[in-house]
C-alpha cells in the first residue's frame, strides 16, 4: 500500500476561485433584475452580449495563446456582467462587445490573465467606451414600467436631472443598468459580506469619505452618496481583489482616495460622474500603497526596518 | 567585383534601417514623436520626412567631420550639428507647409533630442565613410517614416474613419475617439509592437524548425 | 473576557470532533519501536542491545549534547532489534524494538512527593531524567525551557490547552479526566523557575474542559484559567503569548526573553508524573480519528506502531490516502503505517483517497486572504513569488524566517497555492545558506 | 550682419560653456576603473552566482580589486578566463572543462517508490518528508530543483531522474548546490565512464531500494587493470586521473550502475 | 490660488507623459524599479528646474535682444547639454552619494525631450521668470509622479505571466496607455 505524502495543511477551505466568482455573480443578480425591471429588455440584451462576448474573448485568447482554458472559473463572466451593469441600457451591441473584448484581452490577458491585471477590466473598458463614444455612453433613458415600450431620453441626476431621495434609493432614475437601484446593491453587498467574499472596509470607507468630503465642499452629502455609480463602484469595483491593496492601511487609504477623488471629479472635473476614474487612479496607486505601508510583522518593531 | 560588393553592402545598410533595425518597431527609439504626432497619417508622414532630412544631412556632415571632431566633445558637437539642421527644417516647414508646422508644433524642435538621430551619429556616422552614412541615414529615416505613417494611418482609420483625410469607413461608422487621444497613442503603439513581435517570433520559430 | 490574536482561520473540521466525548482508554500492543530522536536536538544513543531484557521505565537511550534527554522503555520485555529505520524526516533514525512480555515490571522509581513542598532545585533535573519534551508537537526538551539563562526571568508559565488543531481531542480529554495532575504540573514548573503566575489558556469551544480546569485551579496559588476565542492557530506559541499577555516575542528571540514559558497541558501532566511519582514519560494520549472504523482517544505506550493502533480502532473505514501524525493544519505525513508514534504524537488522522487527492495550483488572484489570515502579518503571496523564483534574498527581506508554518494561508487560498510548502523550502534554504556562510 | 551676430552668439556660448566644462572637468576629476566593464563583458553574463558574488558586475569588481581570481567564472570557461587574465595582465591556469553529472540512475520502475509525493514541486521539501518518495535516500528525487536553477537550460527530467546535456553545461555548479541529496557532481568532461550511484547503505538495503544501486561488491575493482576504482562507503568511485575510459568495469557490473557515455 | 491651479495643471491635468508625450524614452526605459524611477525623477526635476531658469535667461538676455529667436533650439540644447555635464561633474566630486544614486541618469537627461520641451514651451507660452521655473519644476514633478507610478505597476508585472511577444516595451506602452486613460479623469479640473 502506497500512501500519499505532502506538506501540511492537509485540508483547504471550501472557497475557491470559481466559487468566489459565482458568489459575485449571485450578488449581482438583484442589480441585474432591477435593471431589467426599470429599463426593460434592452438591459437584458446588453448584459447578455457583454457576458457572452467576454467569455468568448477569454476562451478564444486562451486557445490561441495555447494556455490552459480556464473559462469555467467564471471570472470573465463577472467582468462582462460588471461592465454591462455600469453602462447605459441604450448602448448598442457592438459597443458593448468592443468593451468586453477590450476588458478581457487588453486589460486582463495581455498582462497575464487572472490576477495579473493592474486595472479593473470592467472599469477600464467603461472608460474606453466613455472616451470613444461620449454621446452614446451618456444617452440615458427614463425608467419605464416593465416591459418598457416607449423610450424617453432623459438626464441622470448628476447631469442635472431631477430626482427625489426615495427615487434615488429605489433607482427610479435614469442611469446605468445596475447602478441606479441602491437597495439592490445593498442586498448584494450583504450577500458578499455573509459569504465572506469581501470585507466591509473598502465600501464603507469609500462611502464615508465621499460623504464627509462632499459635505465639507458644500454639496448635498446624501445625494452625493446615493447618486451615480458611487455605491455600485464602492461595493463591486473597488473591492476587486486583484486591483485593490492587500495590507490593512493601504486598503483604507485606497478606499478614502476613491471617495474623495470621486467627489473632486464631480465637483471640479469635466465629467459629471467620477467613480470610474477615481477607482482607476487608485488602482494605479495600489502597488505603491502596498509597498509603502506594509503590515507590521509579529515580533518586529513598529518602525520600518532598514533593509 | 568589388564595386558590386560595395553596392550590395550599401543595399544591406539601407534595408537594415527599414526592416531589421527599424528604429520604431525594432529599436524602439524616438518614442515621443512617434506617440505624439501619429494622430493622422499625414502628420506621421510629415514628421518622418522631417526627421529623415535631418538624419540624412547630419549623418553626412558628421561623417565628413568625423576625423576632425575630438573624441571628448563629440556628443556636444553632434548635437550642435543636429540642432542646426533641425532649425533649417523648422524654418522650411514654417515657410512652405505652415499647416503641418502647426500640427507638429513643439515636436519639430524636439527632433534634436530624438534618440534615433544621435544614436545613428554615434553608432554609424562617426565610424563610417560619407556615402555609407548617408545611405544609413536615408534608410533609418525611411524606416522611421514608414513606421510613423503606418501607425498614423491605423490610428486615423480607427479614430476618425479616414486615411490621409479621405473617408474610408462607411458613413455609419462611429469613430473610436480614444485611439486618437493620448492613451490611444500608447495603446496602439504597444499593440502594434506586440503584433510585430509575435509575427517575427513565429517566423523565427519556423526557421528554427526547418 | 475572551482573548485572541490577529489573523487566523476557522477550519471546517474545527468544531465537529467525533472523539470529543470518548473517554480515554488504554491500549498496549505486543511490540513497540522506540526511536531515539523524539525531541529536537541530538538523538540519544541506544544503550541496550539485541536480546537484552528491559523493564518499564528503564533508560534505553542515553542523552547526547546540551539538548539531549534520555529515552525510556515503555514496556517490559526483550529487545529484538536496534537498527535505523526511515522516519518522518529526511534521515533514518535509530530505533529500539521491544517485544512486550505484558508483565509490566517497572524499574525502581524515585518519587519526590508533593509539588508544593519539594525542593524547587530538584524539579528541573527530575524533568530531564523523565525524558520530557514538548508534547504539543514541537518536542522541544522541557528542562531547557525551564532553565532561564543569565538575565532572563520567567514571569509567567503559560499552559497551552487551546488544542486549536483540527481533529484532535487528546488535550481536551486530558483536561477533563486529569485536571488535577495538570495543575500540579503547572505548580511544579512555576516553582522550578519562580514564576509569578500560571495561566491555563483554553479555547471557548471546550466549555466542559474550562469548567473542570477552573475547578482544579480552585485553591491553588496564582493559577488561573484564561478563555480564548476559538480560532486556529490559537495554540501557536507566539499567538498564545500575544493573546494572553499582549506581548510579542521579538523576531529571532525565545518566549523566555519576554518572561514567558509555554507548556502544553500534556507536558504539564507529565511533569507532575515525573515529580510526584518519579515516573518517566512512557505513555501519552493520542487521538485516532478520520477514516478509521472506531475513532478513539487512546492512552498509548511511546513507540506503539501505527498499524497496531489502527487495527485496534477497527481498521481503515476508507481507502487510505494519507495517514498523518497531528491535525490537518500542521500534521506530518507517514510514508507507511509501520512507523511508530512518538512523544509528540497527539493524533493519528486517516484521510481517504478523495480527501487526500491532489489540488491543482491556480493563478494567484491577489485576493489578499493570505495576508489577512497570516497571524504573523506577512505577505504570503509575495513571499511565494520570491520563493518560486528562488530569490532567497527577497524572501528573507519579506521576513519569511518569521513564518511559523501554521498553514493558514494555504488553507485559505482560493487558488489552492502551495504557500506554506514554499516557505518551508525557503526557510530551509536560507538556514542552509547561513550555515554554509558561518562554516566558511 | 545677423549672420555675424548669430555666429558670435553661438561662438560665445560655446566658448563660455567649453571653458566652464574644461575647468569643471579638471576640478572635479574622479578616477574610474574601466576594466570592470571589460571584465564583465568576458563573463558568462548569466548572473548565476556560482562565483560566490552577487552577479557578474560584482564579480568583475572583485576581479579588478584583486579579490577574485580571473578564472572564477565557470560559465566563461577557459576562453573567458584567458581574456579576463589579459585584461588584468596576469597569466591564468585553465584546466580541462568540467561538466555536471547526475550520479543516480534510479529511473521509474528501477528505484522502489515508498510513497506518492503530491505537493509543492520542490526536491528540498519532498526530501524532508518521510525520507522522500523513493526508498533510496541517495537517489535523485526528480522534481527538478536543479533544472530550475540551471541558467543554461542544460537539465531535463527523464523518467524521474535529472539528465544533464553536457554540451550546454558550463559547470557553474548551481545545480550541485541546489540538490538536497548531493546527487550532482562536477567532473572533467572526458570522464565518460561513471558510477551512477552513491548509495552507501548495506548491500541488502541498497538492493531492496533500487535495482541499479551500487552494492559495493567490488567486481569492477577487480576487473579494472589500471587500479582506478575505489570502493568506499559502500559504493564504487572511479578516479578520473587513472581511468583510461576502457569501459570494462561497466560490462561486469552486476547492477548496471556503471554507464559509458 | 492661481499658483495652486497652475501646479495641479502641470502635475495632473497636463501631465508631461500622459498628455504631452514628453520624456517618453526615459519613462519607458528607466521605470522597471521604483527606487531607480524615483532617482530618475529627482534628477529630471533638478535639471528641468535649473534648465528652465537658464534657458529663460539666455532667451531674454541674449537671443531676444539680438533678434536671434530662430536660434533657440540650438542655444537651448547647448545650455542643457552644458548644464547636465556640469551638474554631473559637480555631483561626482561634491556628493558621491547623490551621484551614485542619480549619476547614471544624468547623461540620459541630455536627450530627454522633456527638458528641451519645457524650455521651448516656456518661451512659446510667454511665461515670466517665476512661471518658467515653476513650470519646469511642477512639470518635472508630474513626470516623476508618472514614472514612479509606472515603476510601481511594472514591479508588479515582473511576476506576471505576460505573453512572450508583449514582454518589454509593448506591455509598458499598453500600461502607459491605460494609465493615461485613468489620468483623463483629471481633465477639466483646471
Amino acid at each position: 500500500m502506497s500512501l500519499i505524502t505532502s506538506t501540511a495543511p492537509h485540508i483547504r477551505s471550501r472557497l475557491n476561485t470559481q466559487k468566489i466568482m459565482l458568489n459575485v455573480i449571485i450578488s449581482l443578480l438583484p442589480c441585474a433584475l432591477a435593471g431589467i425591471f426599470y429599463f426593460g429588455y434592452r438591459a437584458a440584451i446588453v448584459m447578455a452580449v457583454a457576458m457572452v462576448s467576454a467569455v468568448a474573448a477569454e476562451f478564444i485568447w486562451q486557445k490561441l495563446a495555447k494556455k490552459p482554458v480556464k473559462v469555467n472559473d467564471c471570472s470573465a463572466a463577472v467582468t462582462g456582467l460588471l461592465l454591462a451593469l455600469c453602462i447605459t441600457p441604450t448602448a448598442p451591441w457592438w459597443m458593448v462587445m468592443i468593451g468586453s473584448v477590450f476588458a478581457i484581452i487588453i486589460v486582463k490577458q495581455l498582462f497575464g490573465g487572472i490576477g495579473d491585471n493592474f486595472l479593473n477590466p470592467a472599469l477600464a473598458a467603461r472608460a474606453v467606451l466613455l472616451a470613444s463614444w461620449p454621446a452614446r455612453m451618456t444617452a440615458h433613458i427614463a425608467v419605464t414600467t416593465f416591459p418598457g415600450v416607449d423610450v424617453v431620453a432623459s438626464a441622470t441626476p448628476l447631469a442635472g436631472g431631477e430626482a427625489s431621495m426615495l427615487q434615488l434609493l429605489f433607482g427610479q432614475v435614469p442611469g446605468a443598468i445596475g447602478e441606479t437601484c441602491k437597495i439592490a446593491i445593498l442586498i448584494g453587498f450583504v450577500y458578499l459580506l455573509i459569504t465572506k467574499t469581501i470585507t466591509f472596509e473598502v465600501p464603507v470607507v469609500t462611502m464615508l469619505s465621499a460623504f464627509v468630503l462632499s459635505w465639507a465642499l458644500g454639496m448635498n452629502p446624501v445625494t452625493t452618496v446615493l447618486s451615480g455609480g458611487l455605491l455600485f463602484g464602492a461595493v463591486y469595483m473597488a473591492t476587486d481583489y486583484t486591483t485593490s491593496p492587500m495590507n490593512r492601511w493601504p486598503r483604507v487609504i485606497y478606499a478614502a482616495g476613491i471617495g474623495c477623488m470621486t467627489v473632486l471629479i464631480r465637483k471640479f472635473g469635466a465629467y459629471p460622474e467620477g467613480v470610474t476614474y477615481a477607482i482607476l487612479l487608485m488602482n494605479i496607486l495600489t502597488p505603491l500603497l502596498d509597498r509603502m505601508l506594509p503590515n507590521r510583522v509579529y515580533g518586529h518593531s513598529r518602525k520600518k526596518e532598514a533593509k | 567585383m568589388q564595386e558590386g560588393n560595395r553596392i550590395s553592402n550599401l543595399k544591406k545598410v539601407f534595408t537594415n534601417g527599414i526592416l531589421n533595425e527599424n528604429p520604431t518597431f525594432r529599436l524602439v527609439l524616438g518614442t515621443c514623436p512617434t506617440l505624439a504626432v501619429t494622430t493622422s497619417a499625414i502628420n506621421g508622414l510629415g514628421m518622418g520626412l522631417a526627421a529623415t532630412f535631418v538624419l540624412l544631412c547630419s549623418n553626412i556632415v558628421i561623417s565628413m567631420l568625423r576625423k576632425f571632431i575630438p573624441d571628448k566633445v563629440r556628443i556636444p558637437a553632434f548635437i550642435v550639428i543636429i540642432a542646426t539642421f533641425v532649425t533649417v527644417v523648422q524654418l522650411l516647414l514654417q515657410a512652405y507647409i505652415p499647416s503641418l508646422y502647426d500640427s507638429l508644433g513643439l515636436f519639430i524642435p524636439l527632433i534634436v533630442v530624438n534618440c534615433i538621430i544621435l544614436a545613428r551619429a554615434e553608432a554609424f556616422a562617426s565610424k563610417n565613410p560619407v556615402v555609407a552614412s548617408g545611405v544609413d541615414g536615408l534608410g533609418m529615416g525611411l524606416g522611421f517614416t514608414l513606421a510613423l505613417t503606418l501607425i498614423g494611418a491605423i490610428r486615423e482609420l480607427i479614430g476618425s474613419g479616414t486615411i490621409f483625410n479621405m473617408q474610408v469607413m462607411g458613413a455609419g461608422y462611429e469613430p473610436m475617439l480614444i485611439i486618437v487621444m493620448a492613451s490611444g497613442g500608447f495603446l496602439s503603439y504597444g499593440l502594434l509592437l506586440g503584433i510585430i513581435n509575435a509575427l517575427t517570433n513565429r517566423k523565427q520559430q519556423q526557421k528554427e524548425a526547418e | 473576557m475572551k482573548v485572541s490574536f490577529r489573523g487566523g482561520v476557522h477550519p471546517a473540521h474545527h468544531s465537529k470532533r467525533p472523539t470529543q466525548h470518548l473517554p480515554v482508554e488504554a491500549f498496549v500492543s505486543d511490540t513497540v519501536r522506540i526511536i531515539m530522536s523524539m525531541h529536537i536536538g541530538a538523538p540519544s544513543t541506544p544503550c541496550v542491545k539485541k536480546g537484552d531484557l528491559v523493564k518499564v521505565g528503564q533508560v534505553i537511550g542515553e542523552p547526547v549534547g546540551a539538548l539531549g534527554i534520555p529515552v525510556h522503555a515503555s514496556v517490559s520485555g526483550e529487545v529484538i532489534a536496534v537498527e535505523k529505520i526511515p522516519y518522518l524526516g529526511a534521515q533514518p533514525v535509530e530505533c529500539v524494538t521491544i517485544r512486550n512480555d505484558f508483565a509490566d515490571t517497572w524499574v525502581e522509581l524515585n518519587p519526590l512527593g508533593n509539588v508544593e513542598s519539594v525542593d524547587p532545585a530538584l524539579i528541573v533535573p527530575a524533568i530531564k531524567n523523565a525524558g520530557i519534551c514538548g508534547m504539543g508537537g514541537a518536542s522541544f526538551p522541557t528542562h531547557i525551557k525551564l532553565s532561564p539563562r543569565e538575565g532572563q526571568q520567567c514571569e509567567t508559565i503559560l499552559v497551552n490547552g487551546a488544542e486549536c488543531e483540527t481533529h484532535l481531542t487528546a488535550d481536551h480529554r486530558l483536561m477533563l479526566e486529569n485536571s488535577d495532575r495538570i495543575v500540579d504540573g503547572v505548580r511544579a514548573a512555576m516553582r522550578a523557575v519562580n514564576a509569578k503566575e500560571g495561566i491555563i489558556a483554553i479555547e471557548d469551544n471546550k466549555p466542559d474542559a474550562i469548567k473542570a480546569m477552573i475547578k482544579a485551579c480552585h485553591g491553588r496559588e496564582n493559577v488561573r484559567v484564561q478563555v480564548m476565542r476559538t480560532k486556529y492557530p490559537q495554540g501557536g506559541e507566539k499567538q498564545l503569548i500575544e493573546a494572553c499577555t499582549g506581548k510579542q516575542v521579538p523576531s529571532g528571540k525565545l518566549p523566555l526573553d519576554v518572561g514567558v514559558v509555554v507548556l502544553n497541558v500534556g507536558t504539564c501532566a507529565a511533569i507532575a508524573d515525573a515529580v510526584i511519582d518519579g515516573k518517566p514519560l512512557i505513555e501519552r494520549i493520542t487521538t485516532v480519528t478520520g477514516g478509521v472504523r472506531n475513532p478513539a482517544n487512546l492512552l498509548l505506550r511511546i513507540g506503539t506502531i501505527t498499524e497496531d493502533v489502527i487495527g485496534h480502532c477497527g481498521g481503515f473505514a476508507v481507502t487510505p490516502g494519507k495517514v498523518c501524525f497531528g491535525g490537518a493544519m500542521t500534521g506530518l505525513c507517514l510514508p507507511n503505517i509501520s512507523i511508530p508514534m512518538a512523544k509528540s504524537t497527539n493524533g493519528i488522522v486517516v484521510y481517504s483517497e478523495e480527501e487526500a487527492a491532489s489540488v491543482e495550483e491556480d493563478a494567484c488572484i491577489r485576493c489578499g486572504k493570505c495576508v489577512s489570515v497570516c497571524p504573523i502579518g506577512l505577505n504570503p503571496f509575495e513571499i511565494k513569488l520570491a520563493a518560486d523564483k528562488d530569490d532567497m534574498e527577497k524572501a528573507k527581506s519579506l521576513n519569511v524566517m518569521d513564518c511559523v508554518l501554521c498553514g493558514c494561508c494555504s488553507f485559505e487560498c482560493p487558488a489552492r497555492r502551495w504557500l506554506t510548502a514554499s516557505f518551508k523550502m525557503a526557510k530551509q534554504k536560507i538556514a542552509a545558506q547561513a550555515k554554509a556562510k558561518g562554516g566558511k | 550682419m545677423t549672420i555675424l551676430y548669430a555666429a558670435l552668439c553661438l561662438g560665445a556660448l560655446g566658448l563660455v560653456f567649453g571653458l566652464v566644462l574644461t575647468f569643471a572637468s579638471k576640478k572635479f576629476h574622479v578616477e574610474v576603473d574601466e576594466r570592470v566593464e571589460q571584465v564583465k563583458a568576458c563573463t558568462g553574463q548569466a548572473n548565476c552566482g556560482a562565483c560566490g558574488y552577487a552577479g557578474c558586475e560584482a564579480f568583475a569588481q572583485a576581479v579588478v580589486e584583486g579579490k577574485a581570481k580571473p578564472n572564477g567564472c565557470a560559465p566563461a570557461g577557459a576562453e573567458g578566463a584567458r581574456k579576463i587574465g589579459e585584461i588584468m595582465g596576469v597569466a591564468v591556469e585553465t584546466g580541462e572543462r568540467n561538466v555536471a553529472r547526475v550520479l543516480c540512475n534510479g529511473v521509474k520502475g528501477v528505484a522502489k517508490e515508498t510513497s506518492r509525493y503530491d505537493g509543492y514541486r520542490s526536491c528540498v521539501v519532498a526530501a524532508d518528508i518521510a525520507g522522500g518518495p523513493k526508498a533510496c535516500r541517495f537517489s535523485c528525487i526528480g522534481l527538478g530543483d536543479c533544472m530550475d536553477h540551471c541558467a543554461f537550460n542544460a537539465i531535463s527530467m527523464v523518467d524521474g531522474v535529472a539528465h544533464i546535456n553536457a554540451d550546454l553545461c558550463t559547470a557553474c555548479g548551481a545545480c550541485v548546490n541546489a540538490c538536497p541529496r548531493s546527487v550532482i557532481k562536477l567532473m572533467p568532461i572526458s570522464q565518460k565512464v561513471i558510477v551512477r550511484c552513491r548509495n552507501s547503505d548495506m548491500a541488502r538495503v541498497a538492493r531492496e531500494s533500487c535495482m541499479r544501486a551500487c552494492i559495493g561488491c567490488g567486481r569492477c575493482k577487480k576487473e579494472c587493470k589500471y587500479d582506478a576504482i575505489v570502493v568506499e562507503n559502500g559504493f564504487a568511485r572511479i578516479d578520473p586521473e587513472k581511468c583510461t575510459r576502457c569501459g570494462e568495469c561497466a560490462k561486469v557490473c552486476p547492477c548496471n550502475c556503471i554507464t559509458v557515455e | 490660488m492661481n499658483i495652486f491651479l497652475f501646479m495641479i495643471s502641470c502635475i495632473l491635468t497636463n501631465n508631461f507623459i500622459f498628455s504631452k508625450f514628453l520624456g517618453c524614452c526615459p519613462f519607458l526605459g528607466v521605470s522597471s524599479k521604483v527606487s531607480t524611477a524615483a532617482s530618475m525623477g529627482l534628477a529630471v526635476t533638478f535639471v528641468m528646474t535649473i534648465a528652465s531658469f537658464f534657458a529663460y535667461m539666455v532667451d531674454q538676455w541674449l537671443l531676444v535682444p539680438f533678434g536671434l529667436d530662430y536660434m533657440r533650439t540650438i542655444a537651448f540644447i547647448l545650455v542643457i547639454a552644458a548644464l547636465v555635464q556640469f551638474v554631473e561633474m559637480f555631483l561626482k566630486k561634491s556628493s558621491p552619494g547623490i551621484y551614485s544614486a542619480l549619476g547614471i541618469y544624468l547623461p540620459l537627461i541630455t536627450t530627454n525631450c522633456a527638458v528641451l520641451g519645457v524650455a521651448t514651451l516656456n518661451v512659446t507660452a510667454e511665461y515670466n521668470m517665476l512661471y518658467s521655473v515653476m513650470n519646469g519644476f511642477f512639470s518635472a514633478l508630474g513626470f516623476m509622479l508618472a514614472i514612479v507610478l509606472m515603476a510601481g505597476v511594472r514591479e508588479r508585472l515582473e511576476s506576471s505571466k505576460i505573453p512572450q511577444c508583449m514582454k518589454g516595451f509593448p506591455i509598458s506602452l499598453v500600461t502607459a496607455g491605460l494609465m493615461a486613460m485613468a489620468f483623463m479623469g483629471f481633465s477639466g479640473m483646471v
